[in-house]
Parts: C-alpha cells; structure tokens; sequence
C-alpha cells in the first residue's frame, strides 16, 4: 500500500506524517506536490497539518483551490481514503469534500496540548481498528479548530469527540467550542476523514504515546485485507 | 538622495569616527557610503563597545565546528550531525509592537540557522517584562507571547522551552530573546562566504521595501528616550509563510551543490550581508542596486542598502551554476536574482546600472568598525553577612504557596500552551515537564537538551556572581534530564555603555559567564550584546542569557521532574541551604532585596551533575529535578504537582542548621532525583565515588507534600493546594 | 483601473468568537454602551480593467471561489471606479 | 441604538503578506486583472445609545485603545442610525 503525502506551500506536518509512514509503519509514500495532477500511483492519501498559506484569508481556503485538490476530489470520490490532520482537515472543509467550516477557536487563542477523544465511529478505513466508545490521548495544536456544520443540517459521520477520560462528552473536555465537541468527522460515506488532533505526533512510544498509531494501522489493514466499509 | 550629504549624526556616528572613515577612504564619504558606515559602525553591528570584553571568552573546545564570528555556533554531536544554535535579542522592536517585534525576531534568529544549512528544529524564548499587573506590561506580554505563538508555529519549528521573569526593572525595556537550534549534517555545514571571484552574489525571498531603514542604528542603539512613536516608521511586519517557503528553499538549493556561502539579511540589510560575506571570505564584491526587486516604487539606493526588509537570503552561488539556484527559488514560488558578484580586491561597491555610487574597503566596514575601551565604574556588589532564617515566624507552608503563585514561579502552562512544541516530532521532553527540553536527534539514538537561563536579579546585585550563577544554573538544567552540557550561547542585556556603570556591569559579567564557561568546559559559540535598554536614564538589570545545549548519546534514558511511583525514595545531590541570601523567599516573601549571591562551587555542580547524568544513563532515576528559584520546597512542590496523579511526598531533612534556610535557600548546586527503593544504594555508590554529597530525605507519596526536620514538622500542604496556586499564578 | 472593496461577514446566526470577546473587552474597558460586536473582512482589491460591469461579476466570482466561505460567510462587494488612471 | 462600522487597514508602506498571498492566489485562479489586495478588518458595532456625536468620540477612543493598532494600522469610523429600534 502506498501514500501519498500532499505538501502546499506552507504544509509544515508533512515530514511528520512521512516520517509515521515510512519509518513506523513500513510502507512505501511520495510526496504530492500541490500542482500535481495525477495520484494514480497512491493508494492513500494523507493532507498534513501546518499553515498552507499561512493561513492568511482563511485556514485552508488557498490549499482548497490548488490543482492537486481537483485530484484529490476525483480520488475520493472514487472510494480511496483520504485523510486531512489539522489543516488538512481545514482544506478538506474549504474544498467541499467534507460538510461544515473550522473557525476560530472559543478562546481565541492557539491550543497546544493533549486532549482526550472518544471513538464515536469505527466503520471508515482509518477507525476500523479503534474499538468504539474507546478513549484515545492525542494532541491538538490549532487556532482554528472550532467545527460548524453546514446551516443546512450535518450530513456527514461524527468519528472521534472530544471527551474526559471515562469518555463522557462534556463542555469542559471540549478544548475550542466545537459544534457538538466534534474533533473528527468524515463524509457520509466514510472515506474521507478530517481530524484535528495529531495523530502523528502520539505514533511513537518515545514521545509519549501511541494512540495515534491506530489511524494510519487501521487504514493499511483496511486497504491490504480488502476489508471494505465504502 | 545619496548624494544629499547627511551628516554622520543622521547616522548616528560620532565625528572621531567620520575622521576615521575620511582618512581611510582618502576623501569624504558620500551620503550612501556615509549610511552604510554607520549602519556598520552602529553599536549592534559592530559590537564597537563589547568586542575586547567578548574576546576573553573561552570559545574553544573538542566538539567545537564553529565558535563566534559566522550566524551561528556550531557543535559536533557525533554521527556525522552537527548542532547550530545561537540567541539573539528583539527587545526595541518588541518594545515598539510587541507582536511584530517579537514574531520579527523568531523570524531573524531562524535565518541565522538555516544560513548555515541547518534545519530549525527548536525555538526558545527567553522574556523579562515589568509587573504583571499594570496594564502596559499585560499588553507588551501578552503581544510578545501571540506574536512569537504565530511566527513559531506557522514556520513549523516547535518552541520548547524559554523562561519569563517579571520585575520592574523592564517595565519600559521588555527583553525577548529568542534561540533556534538546528541540525546539520556535518558535511552539509555551510558559512556565510563570498568566495570566488566571479561568482554570483544572490539575493533571493521577500522584495526590498522601505521598512526598517535605520532600525539597527536607530532602534537598538540608542536609548529609548524618545516617543515610541517616532520610531514606527522602523517597525516591520514579518510574513513567517514566506520564512517557511525560505527554509525550504534554502536547504534544497545547498544540497544541489551550487552554493558557496549563505547569510541571513538581519539588521543593516544587504549593507551588512555583503560585506560580512566579503570579509570573511577575504574577497572584494560589486552589486547593482537596480538588479534588487523591491516591493516600493521610487526607492533610492541609500534605501535599498540600508532596508532590513525581513525574509530575504544572500546566497552566493558558482559562477555558471546560479540558474540551478534561481531555479530551486522559484519552484518555492519566491523571487531571486543575480545582484553581484564577488570579484578579487578589497573594495564592496555598489552600482546603480553603470554608474558607481560607492566604493569601499570591505575590512573597512567590518574589521575596521572602532574597537572601544568605554571606562566602566567597577561595580560594589553587596555582600553583607547571609540573611540566615530572616528571624521570621513564618508559616512556611503559606510561603510556600505564596511563592508558587508568584508571577515569577507560577506554571508557565499559559504561554507554551499557546506555542506548538510538538511539531517536527522530535520532542521527546515537552515544556514543562522538565528542566530542560529533549528532542530527539531522527536517524541516531541521540538526544540533544536545551533551556535558556538568566538572573538579571541577582546580577543586579552581584554582576559577576550572577553571571556565573545563570551559567550554573543552565549547567544544572541540563544534567537533570540526563544530558552532557556542550556549549553555551549568550545574549547580553544592558543599559546604555556610554555610562559608566553600565559598563563596569558589563565587564564584571562577561568575565563571570567566561569564568563559568571555562570551570564548567561548556565554551561560548556566538552569542548577542544588546545595549541601550534604558529609558529617561533609567536602565535595566544586567542580564546575560544563557542558551545552553546538551547531548544525550541514548535519548530513552532521560530524566523528567515530576514523581513517578508511590514508594519512590527522594535523594538529593548536594548539600543543604544554610542562608537566604539572594532568593525568592527574601524577596517575595520577606520583601528583602538584598544579597549576598552565593558564589558558585564549580567542583560540586560538576560531580552533583555527573552523579545525576550516570544515575539517569544506567536507568537508576525516576525523576530528576534542580533545586534553584524558591528552594527545595519549591522543588519539591513541582516535582509533586508534575506527577501523573499528584502524588505527594513525605521528607525529613535530619539535623539541619536553620529550617527556613534550607527549605527557601537557594545556594549551591543541588538536584534531587527520586529513585526506586531498590536501585537507591547504587545510586548513593555512585554519589560515593565522585565525593558527590547525597542522601535519602525522603519518600514519594500520598497527597500531601510534607517537610520536617527530626522531630518537627515544617511544612504540610496538600499538592490540590500546591497545584491551584500555581496554576492560576500567571492568568 | 478599478478599486473594488469586499466585506466578508459571518452569516446571521453563525456565533461569532472573536466578534463576542471583542465586545467583552470594549466593555471591560468601560465602553458599556457596546451591545454587539460582530467580525469580518475587509479587502481592498485593485483590478485592471475598465469595465464596471465585467468587474462586478468578476468579483463575484472571486468572492464565490476564494474570498468567502459560504458554509458560514456572506459578501458585499463595492466598486469605485477611478477614470484616467 | 446606533449602528457603527469599523474598517481597519494597514498603513500605507507597511507590508501586508496576506493581501500579498490573496493576491498571488486570485492570479493562479485566472483571475489575472488582480493587480493589488489590501486585507484589513471589518468590524460591525451596536451601541446602545442614540447621541451621534457622543458615538463618534467613543468610537475613536475605541479604534485607539482596542480595535486597531496605530503603529501599523489606520481605522475609519462609519456610522448608520438606526431609529426607532
Ligand atoms: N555575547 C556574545 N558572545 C559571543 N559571541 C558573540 C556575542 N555577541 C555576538 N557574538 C558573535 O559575534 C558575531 C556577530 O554578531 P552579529 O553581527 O549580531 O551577527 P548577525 O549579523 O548574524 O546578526 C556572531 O558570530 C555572534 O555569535
Ligand atoms: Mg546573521
């Protein structure tokens, strides 16, 4: 199975999801360029975090109007996974490939720390592995990560919210007013996933944690044992 | 323009050193090379007053690729990587526009890194600001700490560690220093030379506009008497989107193999890059300003020279090979073009198309900058008898939670949850959890630690002293997670130079780091003086800044400070406090602002941090924490309110002189470490052959941190207590 | 030579963080007479070209497009043509 | 109840990267005629009071204290009345 790893300019998360990829996992994964237009030769594909375009207008609106996107579009919409960590969960909102819009955080502020997330949802290739109701440790590191969904009603699937630890879903474990303490959610038909925690920063034992592992391990044995949810 | 003679006070220069430049031009300058003398003569860029103090440092040791004079220190770690790093200073800027100032800064001491082909992979930040609760101050901290947040996380490279202290003393001069570490391959290491005759002179990122037209003469040497206002025109506005696009394109352009040399554009823009590359490198150098894309119509060449427009690069490139240079920039959707060329000879001069608008001896600019010998008033550091106990009846108890809530000491949560230390996912020891940070070193087993120290308090009251104790304290940080100290970076704050005791300051403290550096073999590598952080006569306390960084050769053997296990027995390294001179219990508590600073015991903060570095590498430690601002107790408390579940401590200190002193007392180098029951004897053995004083105090447990001595009992608290103290001290 | 300016706001009935601390703050700062504060954009745009009308549908494009989401964004757009530049 | 708008801009000479990246964007989009963009805030006040005059001077006192940043931004202060409401 092989990924692909987008970078747009200003993608800052790239090599860490590359790194995960490669190194952590086995797998073969490239680097797509945003002006690409092809991703015949990918099996998966990943939009890392960072501020694509600085995020000046809004996160993830210029990233959404490349040519790699229209790409993208075609791939989804063909029944591959996508995965969009941070501000690739902003450019896949922005592109219209998953319902709602990411604001600004309630405090303002930009979060970094650990939060706690629970497994809502386990049918898409990047949460089959996750048992559901499980709670994971991941961590969060975003200005806009406050998630609206579209006024005309939420049509998309609700995977991981945020939680406290016996997994019950409050407004104190909610870490930036997210609608319904949304951290992930994907399209109705599971392929694509956007989440705001990093789940390549907690891949590893020796930076405190694994959690994060599930994601990228879900989806390779999705892909290599043809299980299919899509 | 360049031709409308400004007269060297326009440039800030003095008339001795018109002479200077006269007699050595043979002629009058004209207006432009008159600028650019006195961009390069400023204090900032020529260390005019600190170069013969900074020349007794020790810069030399075995893993040393690169001491002062390039962008940045350069150590070996082994495996072929090599660490950069250096600190420099924002505080005018930051003074100005917090925001701007602060993220402007991040920006500059990132291209220091990437100039030398070394990716960024950590940022530090080190701030001193007035007291917290006057609404100026909130607003210059509050600024500062967003504006770092943006610049630092849109770039990409996490900001893992920095300290803040609050005193009154910077109510009108913030500090911000900020340090970035990268890496580097060894081979990979590149300097900022113009070699080659006939080899092409670069200029590659953000276009040239009119901002920041005599911000290094201006701004940062200068007092600060005048109406910020009229120094707004200096402010600039980074864009850390382009700086990202920057990194990356430098990197790539340098593993092509075209690239001789590469320098940041910092203060004193082109002017400065150019001839620094041409005197290091010993060659002459022509450029066209016409052939400098600028964001501003009508700009004249004295602008374009003297712009410090931020996010630009020089690179000099082989002649014939500069389009694999352009090329790579442009991929990364930036401007680039041919400006120059190195040519033999001595002379930088500049062109406007054909015409030659100034033509001057490179060393001139550079080497030649005057070299002064400014009369310091040696300072009389108070030492009177050591304040023993303060004859107070103090509940120390409250104290303790007194100091925890103290601005000063509080959880500093607040800040670096608002930066991304995480990004890159190499921080294996985040903010917070330690003494210093640890990052992992990808592609080896190692580890690198890093933390910035500085005690402008007790400088203030002992410059000298001070100075060796911020060193000390930096040293000690770094053996608590387990790491080799290496070297040390320095930023040095200080008031205006011209005044007598500012000066005097000045020496004392160089030569106490100098004296910490060599006694504790971690060598200065570069470093930054910032003068001139004075406002109405009034100026700040000395303070040096350490950036000190570390190796660890097996990064799955470090230290954290918070307890790890119930039953855990508490050792500590060192000896006990018997005075309180110096500390943030005389001073907070007591409302004592006098010293002495106790003096720094080289032999015991060596072996106290040997015991430590081998009691982590054998895996004998669970947790590792130094004893400095607030005493053990202090320690202690953080220790139990960073472990997982706050887990508290029973200890008993035995037969101690003064119990105050010991719990409060600051003196002397000191760690502890909690081991579990079994391995604590090896521990202690270990302690024993390096004549290393230590003993069990303690245990690790329940919910209460509890202090006695013998048979009475000092301090009982609940860590709940201890914790919501602390960490509501800074909101 | 057209200077065209575009305002981006939020939707009536999208809550508004920054617009609400905002107005927290003005009455911190004493300013109690501050019943609602509401955030946005304000872009100015030069564009080369002569032709209002083209423009006006041009900027409509660009606002659909790029310069506002409309998940949660609305747009006005104004135009000041300026003859003989 | 008065209705106010507050437009923050950049001050001339000072650089403006998002407008900038807005900009290069719109071009790679196709919308080539895009010469220039300018980004800036646009802020939707209700003030709780019907004195005109009075509004106009706490707006200033605003712009200067909160809303816009003199060092490198200048501010422009609309007012609509709204009467009866
Ligand atoms: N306090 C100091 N200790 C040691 N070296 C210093 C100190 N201050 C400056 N230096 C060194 O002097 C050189 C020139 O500094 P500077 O002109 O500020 O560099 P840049 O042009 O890169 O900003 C650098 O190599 C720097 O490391
Ligand atoms: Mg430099």
């Amino acid at each position: 199975m092989r990924f692909g790893v987008v970078r747009f300019y200003g993608s800052n998360c790239d090599r860490d999801c590359y790194h995960v990829v490669s190194r952590v996992l086995h797998r073969p994964v490239r680097y797509v360029a945003h002006d690409e237009s092809s991703l015949d030769d990918v099996d998966c594909v990943i939009l890392p975090g960072g501020f694509s375009y600085g995020d000046y207008l809004r996160a993830g609106a210029m990233a959404a109007r490349t040519r790699i996107m229209a790409a993208v579009e075609e791939f989804a919409a063909a029944g591959n996974p996508v995965i969009g960590i941070c501000n690739g969960f902003q450019v896949l909102c922005e592109a219209g490939l998953l319902p709602g819009a990411l604001m600004v955080n309630d405090g303002l502020r930009f979060i970094c720390r650990p939060s706690l997330v629970r497994v809502e949802d386990n049918e898409t290739p990047f949460t089959s592995g996750l048992q559901p109701g499980a709670v994971m440790s991941l961590p969060i590191a975003h200005q806009w990560g406050n998630y609206r969904p579209p006024p005309d009603g939420f049509r998309g699937r609700i995977v991981l919210r945020y939680s406290a630890d016996d997994g019950s879903v409050t407004p104190e474990s909610n870490p930036n007013g997210s609608w319904q303490n949304v951290a992930a959610i994907a399209n109705a038909r599971g392929n694509v996933l956007g989440m705001m925690p990093h789940p390549e920063r907690s891949s590893e034992s020796i930076l405190g944690g694994e959690d994060g592992l599930g994601f990228f391990s879900s989806v390779v044995s999705w892909w290599e044992g043809g299980t299919s949810y899509v | 323009m360049y031709d409308d003679h400004p007269v060297w006070e326009d440039v800030g220069l003095t008339r001795e050193e018109y002479e200077v430049i006269r007699s050595d031009l043979g002629r009058a300058p004209n207006g432009l090379e008159l600028g650019m003398y006195g961009l390069m003569w400023s204090e900032h860029c020529s260390y005019k007053s600190s170069r013969r103090h900074l020349a007794t440092l020790p810069t030399e040791g075995p893993r040393v690729l690169q001491g002062p004079g390039e962008n940045a220190g350069v150590v070996d770690i082994g495996e072929d990587v090599a660490v950069a790093f250096r600190i420099e200073s924002h505080n005018h800027p930051s003074a100005v526009e917090p925001f701007q100032g602060a993220a402007t800064g991040i920006g500059g001491i990132l291209r220091d890194i990437f100039a030398m082909g070394a990716r960024p992979v950590a940022l530090l930040d080190s701030l001193r600001f007035g007291d917290p609760k006057d609404p100026r101050v909130r607003y210059l901290f509050g600024g500062v700490v967003s504006g770092i947040s943006w610049y630092g996380n849109c770039v990409g490279v996490p900001t893992v560690g920095g300290e803040v202290v609050f005193d009154e003393a910077y109510a009108d001069n913030p500090l911000v220093n900020v340090m970035c570490i990268g890496l580097v391959e060894k081979d990979r290491l590149t300097r900022g030379l113009a070699a080659g005759e006939g080899n092409a002179v670069i200029l590659a990122g953000a276009s040239t506009g009119r901002d920041g037209i005599h911000g290094a003469s201006l701004l940062a040497s200068r007092e600060f008497d005048e109406d910020p206002g009229d120094m707004r025109p200096a402010v600039q506005v980074g864009d850390p989107f382009r700086e990202k696009l920057l990194i990356e394109a430098c990197l790539e352009a340098l593993e092509g193999g075209a690239v001789v040399g590469v320098n940041d554009l910092g203060a004193a823009g082109l002017t400065s890059a150019c001839s620094e590359t041409a005197s290091r490198a010993g060659s002459g150098m022509w450029i066209d300003v016409d052939l400098v894309f600028r964001r501003e119509e009508g700009m004249t060449p004295y602008e374009v020279m003297l712009s410090e427009s931020q996010e630009r690069m020089l690179i000099v490139a082989e002649a014939g090979r500069e389009e694999e240079v352009l090329e790579v920039f442009g991929r990364w959707n930036l401007d680039a073009a041919v400006i120059g060329r190195v040519e033999d000879g001595e002379l930088l001069r500049v062109f406007c198309g054909e015409e030659e608008l100034a033509s001057i001896p490179v060393m001139g600019l550079t080497e030649g900058a005057p070299d002064y010998d400014r009369p310091g008033l040696a300072p009389r550091p108070s030492r009177p008898e050591p304040p023993v106990g303060l004859g107070m009846d103090v509940d120390a108890g409250r104290a303790l939670l007194e100091l925890l809530a103290h601005p000063d000491m509080a959880s500093r949560a607040p800040i670096f949850g608002q930066y991304d230390h995480m990004v890159g996912t190499n921080t294996v020891v985040p903010p917070g959890a330690a003494d210093a940070a640890v990052l992992r070193v990808k592609g080896t087993d190692k580890g690198i630690a890093c933390v910035t120290d500085g005690n402008g308090y007790a400088c203030s009251l002992d410059p000298r002293r001070g100075a060796e104790l911020s060193v000390a304290e930096a040293y000690r940080n770094i053996c608590s997670v387990g790491a080799l100290p290496l070297a040390v970076t320095n930023c040095l704050n200080f008031g205006n130079p011209e005044v007598e005791e500012v000066m005097g300051e000045f020496v004392e403290v160089v030569a106490g780091m100098g004296e910490a550096c060599r006694r504790l073999d971690t060598p200065v590598t570069g470093g930054n003086v910032s003068f001139y952080n004075e406002t109405r006569g009034k100026h700040i306390h000395p303070t040096p800044v350490i950036g000190m960084v570390g190796l660890l050769e097996d990064v799955s053997r470090h230290a954290t400070a918070g307890f790890k296990e119930e039953g855990d027995e508490v050792i500590l390294l060192g000896g006990d406090a018997t005075h309180l001179g110096a500390s943030a219990f005389s001073r907070v508590v007591a409302g004592v602002d006098n010293g002495p600073v106790p003096p720094v015991d080289y032999g015991a903060e060596r072996v106290v941090g040997s015991v430590c570095r081998r009691g982590i590498a054998a895996g004998l430690v669970s947790s590792a924490h130094d004893v400095s601002g607030g005493g053990l107790a202090v320690s202690l408390a953080e220790s139990a309110m960073l472990s997982p579940v706050g887990m508290g401590a029973t200890v008993d200190l035995g037969s101690i002189h003064d119990p105050i002193s010991a719990l409060f007392g600051e003196e002397g180098a000191r760690i502890l470490v909690t081991c579990s029951p079994g391995v604590s004897e090896s521990l202690l053995e270990m302690a024993g052959e390096e004549e290393c004083p230590a003993r069990i105090i303690g245990r690790v447990g329940g919910s209460r941190l509890e202090i006695g001595a013998g048979d009475s009992l000092h301090l009982s608290v609940p860590v709940d207590s201890l914790s919501s103290a602390w960490e509501r001290g800074l909101e | 030579m057209i200077k065209a300016s575009v305002y981006v706001t939020l939707r009536p009935g999208v809550l508004d963080p920054q617009g609400e601390t905002i107005k927290s703050s003005l009455n911190d700062l004493g300013f109690s007479e501050v019943a609602g504060v509401r955030a946005g954009k304000y872009l100015e745009l030069d564009l080369d070209t002569d032709d209002v009308a083209a423009a006006r549908s041009r900027l409509d494009d660009m606002c659909g497009r790029l310069l506002s989401n409309p998940v949660i964004e609305d747009y006005t757009v104004e135009i000041e043509e300026r003859r003989g530049s």
